[in-house]
């Protein structure tokens, strides 16, 4: 049954794909690239990847969708033609995949429960994750803890996505009008807006809390809070966006989540354990590793949101200074 | 508690200084950060050398999670060594960066430089660290997405086109690293580099292993620049600020090459990499078309940066040469190279990036004369040019003449010939600046021209001062670089 | 399922990165490159979800009663590197938008061409 | 007994819903104008979202899930609406003229 | 003073003598002092080991070690000693010479040239007393690169143009075959000193050693060996006194230099013997002397004649090296000293005749013996001794080429080197013939030809001494002597 959804799912994704490649028009294709992302969050669902889907739905289908279309709205909707006939990129493509479905050949069959990534690591986790971190959600459980450091890592990559789009776009507040696009025709988005606005806030941060216990942690919980402060911004415009949340406040909070983060870190060293072992942050290891993987999951929520409202900031208020 | 935790500290010290350097204003206090860090992570470098000199191979378990579950930290005297390079280089282009910086760069970007450029640190510090395939790829992003902004800072127009060709490319590398590390995961189950290289034993003849072996070779020679994967390579270190690309040119593409020789020795084995695979072979023919096609093509570039550029092309092609040969010699050969060639370089960008403060332009025909107006920096940039062209007394030749022995008693004469041939080419190229700079009659603008600030110069010549010295005495490089390609290689096998 | 088929969906993936991987290297639109990028990594993350999917199994939080649940290790992993894409997006993006200003093209071929002009 | 009528409920409304959606779609592709076709999207998530919502309430029976379903068809319930509207607005912004029937007027 | 001192004396003297020469810049007369006064010390620094030689003294010093084994050191050895002293006793004549030529022709950048100069004698001294063949490579380069400014000193394209020439000839040769020869014999035997008898013999096959040795003769670039030396006939653009001094003596001396050093120290006289290649590299080298002579023939400006003449008188001393024996050797050493003096005489001439006529073409000095006497009675004295008449020097070392090649029973070789004495006369004698009785064409255009003097002072001081050496040495030649054989004696 659940093959079949695969196939109907993995068949829309190449559907989508070739579409995108064909497409002229920008503007569809980044649709179509949402669409896309969607598709493939569905598709982790199907493959009891829920966390995953979140990510994906929430980053993928959403904020990469936003920042394209902006891209757009700044430069240009329609794509020219290409100059020189696209047959060396034809072949390399074709080695590259016939070389992976080469590999293919050797691999375990698709949901083979003998296959090694079963059996050596990753039953472990499974096992050992109730004694020693005592939260449900095991991958919470590695993402924060047995591989937090991973984590630290990707925390620090959307720090450096965000400083570069501050080198590249800057941050241009006095362009920018504060009424936001006329009023009268956005008066229900912005009723709904209002609506809406705490619901995600809450949302988000369910999210950020209930990651131990269900899908959910950091990222998406950022990801979300941003998404509502987007919605506000889109219904009143990007100078009271600006006052409810500065920009210099994000350019803090963003250098603050990831010292929260290394902070845990490096206090657990102070207290004489390695870096990242939570379990000497409390008297009893269990609820050591709880209050280490909720520190952190607040310093990536932090984070996230700070870095991904400067990149929207820093697209959007270019939008305003050419308008303007 | 220092010394215990030593291995992470080296990563994470510029890790946490860097989001400090974000919250800074004033790029004076940003630069002292920036300077102060740079720093320490040399001592700690140094340090950390001694541990490894001392107990031999340091294992750090992060967040105290035994092998395989946890992130493994793993120094050995490969990694010990490339970390020497990175913190060394680092340590002498900040004092440099400051005056560089002012003038090259918009004030209000100077505090976010400063902090991507420690990101990029701590991004090529963690992956030599690193003993785990996956924490080495979120690591190779930190670096090359800084590396990306960094770049993009340049100047020019063509600075933002450069940064967005590597982006492209690099973005593609690291995927196709990402894929081949899946592939490894998928037989192996496991993530850590010594576990993985243990239990690939069984699954070795597998077709999945040869493609996974092929897409991590792929990915990373995109990463080193390796030649007919180099395109984006020229540009970037052409448009970039000076002071960038005296980091990244003597230290990215090191790194690479370090990741490279970990999957070949360490993960695959020499075995499976250099017999089964054949990749000596490929690898030796990529690095000859490296070294004559980046040598020949420097020989005609007008612009002083762009021609370095093109010569480490060349250089990398001396490095994976050593490399192919597969021999405690060879591979030693190869680190002495890498050593060596980022002294060079790096003593070379940080030269031009002096002229180009002066100048306003590194193009060979503004330079005519400038040796009167600048004596030290063209001294300093004659001296790294035949450090590079490898003549005796300087750190170029040890490294040619270990890698000319390396190829002689592998019984591969003509790659000798080939290696001197090409460093005659280097002279050519060299020549022509040396020839514009000191045997040309300066223009009338010229008369402007002054040397550059003391803060620019004495680094450029520390760099200059350690090349010469190991030209003189290379017993302390030679020596580490033997251990470290004997760790490698006798890691291979088990 | 029939062991012919035992990977339809690895050959699925692989042709829908070949797409994007495709789309990067043969389109001269810069937008339409970061759009292949995104296509390509996307689907490599399917292809190692697809690797942690077992048979029977279910979503790894841990419940009483459930004994078969699917690998979270290349979960994980997946997290972390859909993060990056965003940041590479982010950046790619941000890239783009400048080089239009500063060329006033987004066009791979024109930008040679302005650049071999000066 | 019970869960057999609400079986047969439950699908029949998750069959419906799937027509109404089937509907929706061939609207979108057929309609010849902007407007008609955003008529035939709403068609989607009013009737379409909510019969598969209420047939897989009836699934999930009397627990969280059904909550959950719940609170996502409430907030269909705003955001469609909402966004037609936005859409429908910001064409008439970019001065879209409605397709008419010449003959009539 | 202890002899170690004196050795790293001589090396840091003229390579320290720039600075002081550049601090001068301003006052020329005490700065061509400073010239003087360290080419006065330099002489005396090397007489000084003269004694401690000869009887059998062998003072050394090793500075640095860059690779395990690998030595950067100086040793004092008699050919070594004999070549010191040549080099140094040379300079000090041409320092004299060389301050009469720039101040009377007006040159530009005096200082650089004395510097550069200097430096060049050092890369000369680093040669000599080279321990091991890495050190002697090390200065080999040096010496290069010191004396490319020399050789562009006139600034133009043309200069720069020759200049490129040389550079890339030299380090080209140097550095693909000499290099490579290095580190082979690095790898094959582990060592690159100089050890009477040789460190080859034993470790090696004939074919690698054959290759070894084609590789080290034509490597050694500065020896100018057919087809390595268009080099020479380029330098030519430089300043007279620069031919005189470095592309008479130092430099190409240097070149032969060397390849005696291996000849003798790398390989060892009997193991060389053995080697198939020897003999056939014998027949390139006598080719190369006819061929040159040849040319020489057919040049019109003078320093160009000299320059091929040059290239040829070069062939034999590796002509002679290469017959393997002691006496061939020793023959070889004899001539690198006798052709010096001759060539560095007749060099001189040229310059003065520059100087003081602007003339470079021999078809123009018609007459020009009544003008400049004892220039022109100098050049003669130079021109007998190269073809080999005695009571010149240039007899003395023909002798035992002669007799080394008899004793080898290389026919050839006396054939050619008869032949080439003839060849000698050929371009030298007509250049002397019209100096002397053609009477001297004149020209309305060519007024200030009449009123030709003598050239300066210092010049003729200068050539004087050379000429003079070049008589002396044919009645005193045991000095000399003495070194050579006590170098190939070494190894009996």
């Amino acid at each position: 049954m659940d093959y079949l959804i695969d196939i109907v799912l993995l068949g829309l994704l190449m559907i989508t794909g070739f579409a995108i490649v064909r497409m002229r028009s920008l503007l569809a294709v980044a649709m179509l690239t949402s669409i896309y992302s969607l598709l493939s969050a569905s598709l982790f669902v199907a493959l009891d990847a829920v966390d995953v889907a979140l990510t994906e739905a929430a980053i993928g289908a959403g904020i990469s969708t936003i920042l394209m279309l902006a891209t757009i709205a700044l430069t240009s909707d329609e794509e020219k033609a290409p100059r020189h006939t696209p047959l060396l990129p034809l072949i390399v493509v074709t080695a590259t995949g016939a070389a992976l479905i080469y590999g293919t050949l050797d691999m375990p069959h698709h949901g083979d429960p003998d296959a090694p990534v079963h059996h050596h690591v990753a039953p472990t986790y499974l096992h050992d994750t109730p004694g020693e971190i005592g939260v449900p959600n095991v991958v919470t459980s590695v993402l924060a803890s047995y591989r937090g450091y991973d984590t630290l890592g990707e925390v620090t990559v959307i720090l450096t996505a965000g400083a570069g789009v501050l080198a590249l776009l800057g941050y241009r507040t006095r362009r920018l009008n504060s009424r936001g696009p006329g009023n009268r025709q956005l008066v229900v988005l912005r009723v709904i807006a209002k609506l809406f606005f705490p619901l995600i806030l809450l949302f988000a941060l369910y999210v950020l809390f209930h990651g131990d216990y269900g899908p959910g942690g950091g990222f998406q919980a950022g990801v979300i809070f941003a998404t509502g402060f987007i919605l506000y911004a889109l219904a009143f415009g990007l100078g009271n966006a600006q006052r409810v949340i500065p920009h210099r406040l994000l350019r803090i909070m963003a250098a603050v989540g990831v010292l929260i983060y290394a902070g845990v870190g490096i206090e657990s060293m102070l207290l004489g354990g390695k870096f990242l072992e939570y379990r000497v942050l409390a008297d009893d290891p269990v609820t050591g590793q709880h209050l280490g993987i909720m520190l952190i999951e607040l310093g990536v929520g932090i984070t996230v949101t700070a870095v991904v409202l400067i990149i929207y900031y820093g697209f959007v208020s270019r939008l305003h200074a050419r308008d303007i | 508690m220092l010394i215990s935790n030593l291995p992470a500290l080296q990563v994470v010290v510029p890790l946490v200084s860097a989001p400090v350097c974000l919250l800074l204003r004033n790029p004076r206090h940003a630069w002292a950060c920036a300077l102060t860090i740079s720093w320490l992570v040399l001592a700690m470098a140094v340090m950390m050398l001694q541990q490894v000199y001392a107990v031999g191979t340091l294992s750090y378990a992060i967040g105290a999670w035994a092998t395989p579950w946890g992130i493994e930290y793993r120094v050995d005297m490969a990694s010990a060594l490339m970390i020497l390079v990175i913190a060394v280089i680092g340590a002498v282009v900040m004092p440099y960066a400051r005056r560089s910086i002012e003038h090259e760069l918009h004030h209000k970007h100077a505090s976010i430089f400063y902090a991507c450029y420690l990101l990029c640190l701590t991004g090529l510090l963690g992956i030599v660290v690193t003993g785990d395939a996956f924490n080495l790829f979120v690591f190779l992003e930190i670096s090359s997405l800084s590396s990306y902004v960094l770049i993009s800072l340049g100047g020019s127009r063509r600075a933002l086109t450069a940064s967005f060709q590597y982006l492209v490319m690099g973005t593609l590398g690291a995927t196709f690293i990402l894929i081949g590390i899946g592939l490894l995961y998928m037989m192996t189950g496991t993530l850590n580099m010594m576990d993985m290289a243990q239990r690939l034993t069984g699954v070795m003849e597998t077709r999945t292993i040869r493609v996974a072996f092929a897409f991590v070779t792929v990915g990373v020679s995109i990463k080193l620049a390796l030649f007919p994967l180099h395109i984006w390579l020229p540009n970037a270190y052409s448009f970039a600020p000076s002071v960038v690309s005296a980091f990244i040119a003597s230290t990215a593409t090191k790194v690479g090459v370090y990741v490279l020789l970990r999957f070949f020795f360490t993960v695959f084995g020499i075995q499976f990499s250099f017999v089964d695979m054949h990749v000596g072979e490929i690898m030796m023919l990529l690095a000859i078309a490296a070294i004559l096609v980046g040598s020949l093509v420097a020989i005609f570039q007008n612009n002083a940066k762009r021609m370095l550029a093109y010569s480490s092309v060349a250089q990398i092609g001396y490095v994976i040469l050593g490399i192919s040969l597969a021999t405690t010699a060879g591979v030693s050969a190869g680190m002495i190279q890498l050593f060596n060639h980022a002294l060079i370089k790096g003593a070379l960008f940080m030269a031009l990036g002096c002229v180009f403060l002066r100048l306003g332009s590194v193009e060979i025909r503004n330079m005519h004369g400038l040796a009167r107006q600048m004596p030290w920096t063209m001294a300093a940039f004659v001296a790294g040019g035949l450090s590079l062209i490898g003549l005796p007394l300087t750190a170029g030749f040890i490294s040619k003449w270990y890698l000319v022995s390396a190829a002689l008693t592998a019984g591969y004469w003509p790659l000798a010939v080939l290696v001197l041939l090409s460093s005659l080419l280097a002279l050519i190229y060299i020549w022509r600046m040396v020839e514009a700079a000191y045997f040309q009659v300066p223009g009338t603008a010229m008369h402007a021209v002054r040397e550059a600030p003391v803060s620019m110069l004495v680094p450029t010549w520390l760099l200059i001062g350690i090349n010469l010295y190991v030209g003189i005495d290379a017993g302390v490089i030679t020596d580490m670089a033997q251990q470290a390609a004997t760790t490698l290689i006798g890691q291979t096998g088990q | 399922m029939p062991e012919l088929l035992g990977h339809y969906n690895y050959w699925i993936v692989i042709v829908l990165m070949m797409t994007g991987f495709y789309t990067v290297i043969a389109r001269p639109n810069l937008i339409k490159k970061v759009i292949g990028l995104f296509i390509f990594q996307t689907s490599v993350f399917i292809f190692f979800i697809s690797m942690a999917k077992v048979d029977g199994g279910t979503a790894p939080i841990i419940e009483a009663g459930i004994s078969v649940y699917s690998n979270p290790l290349p979960h994980v992993l997946i997290l972390t590197a859909i993060v990056v894409s965003l940041a590479t997006t982010a950046l790619g993006l941000a890239l783009v938008v400048r080089i239009r200003e500063a060329y006033g093209t987004i066009n791979e071929d024109d930008i040679h061409v302005q650049d071999e002009a000066d | 007994m019970i869960s057999l009528i609400a079986d047969i409920l439950s699908w029949t409304c998750l069959l419906g819903g799937a027509i109404f959606l089937l509907i929706g779609a061939i609207g979108v592709l057929r309609f010849p104008d902007f407007y008609s076709r955003l008529h035939a999207v709403s068609i989607c998530d009013t009737l379409g979202a909510g019969l598969v919502l209420t047939g897989l309430m009836l699934q999930g029976g009397l627990s969280l899930v059904t909550v959950k379903l719940l609170l996502m068809f409430y907030f269909l319930l705003f955001t469609g609406p909402t966004a037609v509207h936005a859409l429908a607005e910001a064409a008439l912004q970019s001065k879209l003229k409605p397709l008419v029937d010449e003959h009539e007027s | 003073m202890m002899p170690e001192w004196t050795l790293l004396a001589c090396i840091a003297l003229p390579l320290l003598t720039p600075i002081l020469i550049t601090a001068l810049r301003r006052w020329p007369n005490p700065r061509e002092a400073i010239t003087l006064l360290s080419a006065a010390c330099l002489l005396l620094l090397v007489l000084s080991f003269h004694d401690t030689v000869s009887s059998g003294g062998r003072p050394a010093i090793t500075l640095a070690e860059p690779i395990p084994g690998l030595k950067i050191g100086f040793e004092v050895e008699p050919l070594g000693l004999l070549f010191a002293l040549l080099a140094s006793f040379l300079w000090l004549v041409t320092s004299v010479y060389s301050i009469g030529y720039l101040r009377s022709h007006h040159e530009w950048r005096q200082t650089a040239f004395y510097s550069y100069f200097a430096v060049a004698m050092g890369g000369v001294m680093g040669i000599a007393f080279a321990g091991n063949l890495f050190t002697l490579f090390i200065f080999y380069e040096l010496l290069t690169l010191s004396t490319y400014p020399l050789v562009t000193h006139a600034g133009d394209d043309a200069a720069r143009e020759s200049g490129r020439m040389y550079l890339g000839y030299l380090l080209g040769s140097s550095v693909m075959l000499l290099l490579l020869a290095l580190v082979w014999t690095w790898s094959l035997t582990g060592t690159l000193d100089f050890r009477a008898g040789g460190i080859l013999e034993g470790t090696v096959t004939p074919g690698v050693a054959s290759m070894l040795l084609v590789l080290f003769v034509f490597g050694i670039g500065k020896a100018a060996i057919i087809p390595f030396h268009l080099w020479l006939p380029a330098a030519m653009v430089a300043p007279t006194p620069v031919s005189a001094l470095l592309h008479a003596v130092a430099v190409v001396k240097a070149g032969v230099f060397t390849v005696l050093k291996v000849a003798i120290y790398i390989f060892g006289i009997d193991f060389l013997a053995t080697i198939p290649a020897t003999s056939w590299l014998m027949y390139v080298a006598a080719t190369g002397i006819l061929l040159a002579a040849l040319v020489a023939l057919r040049q019109d400006n003078l320093k160009l004649r000299l320059a091929w003449s040059t290239i040829s008188q070069l062939s034999y001393i590796v002509l002679c090296a290469l017959l393997a024996t002691p006496p061939g050797m020793v023959a070889g050493s004899m001539h690198m000293v006798m052709h010096a003096f001759a060539k560095i005489t007749l060099f001189f001439c040229a310059g003065a005749i520059l100087i003081m006529t602007h003339k470079t073409r021999i078809s123009e000095l018609n007459g020009i013996g009544r003008q400049m006497p004892w220039t022109m009675t100098a050049f003669t004295v130079g021109v007998l001794s190269m073809i080999g008449v005695p009571p010149m020097a240039g007899f003395i070392s023909k002798w035992y080429i002669l007799l080394g090649s008899i004793e080898a029973r290389q026919f050839i070789a006396v054939a050619v080197i008869v032949t080439s004495t003839l060849l000698n006369v050929a371009y030298f004698m007509p250049i002397v013939y019209a100096a002397f009785f053609r009477a001297p064409d004149k020209r309305p255009k060519h007024a200030t030809s009449t009123v030709v003097s003598e050239a300066p002072l210092t010049v003729l001081l200068a050539i004087t001494v050379t000429a003079a050496g070049t008589i002396a040495l044919f009645f005193y030649p045991y000095t000399a002597l003495d070194l050579a054989i006590q170098t190939t004696g070494a190894d009996k």
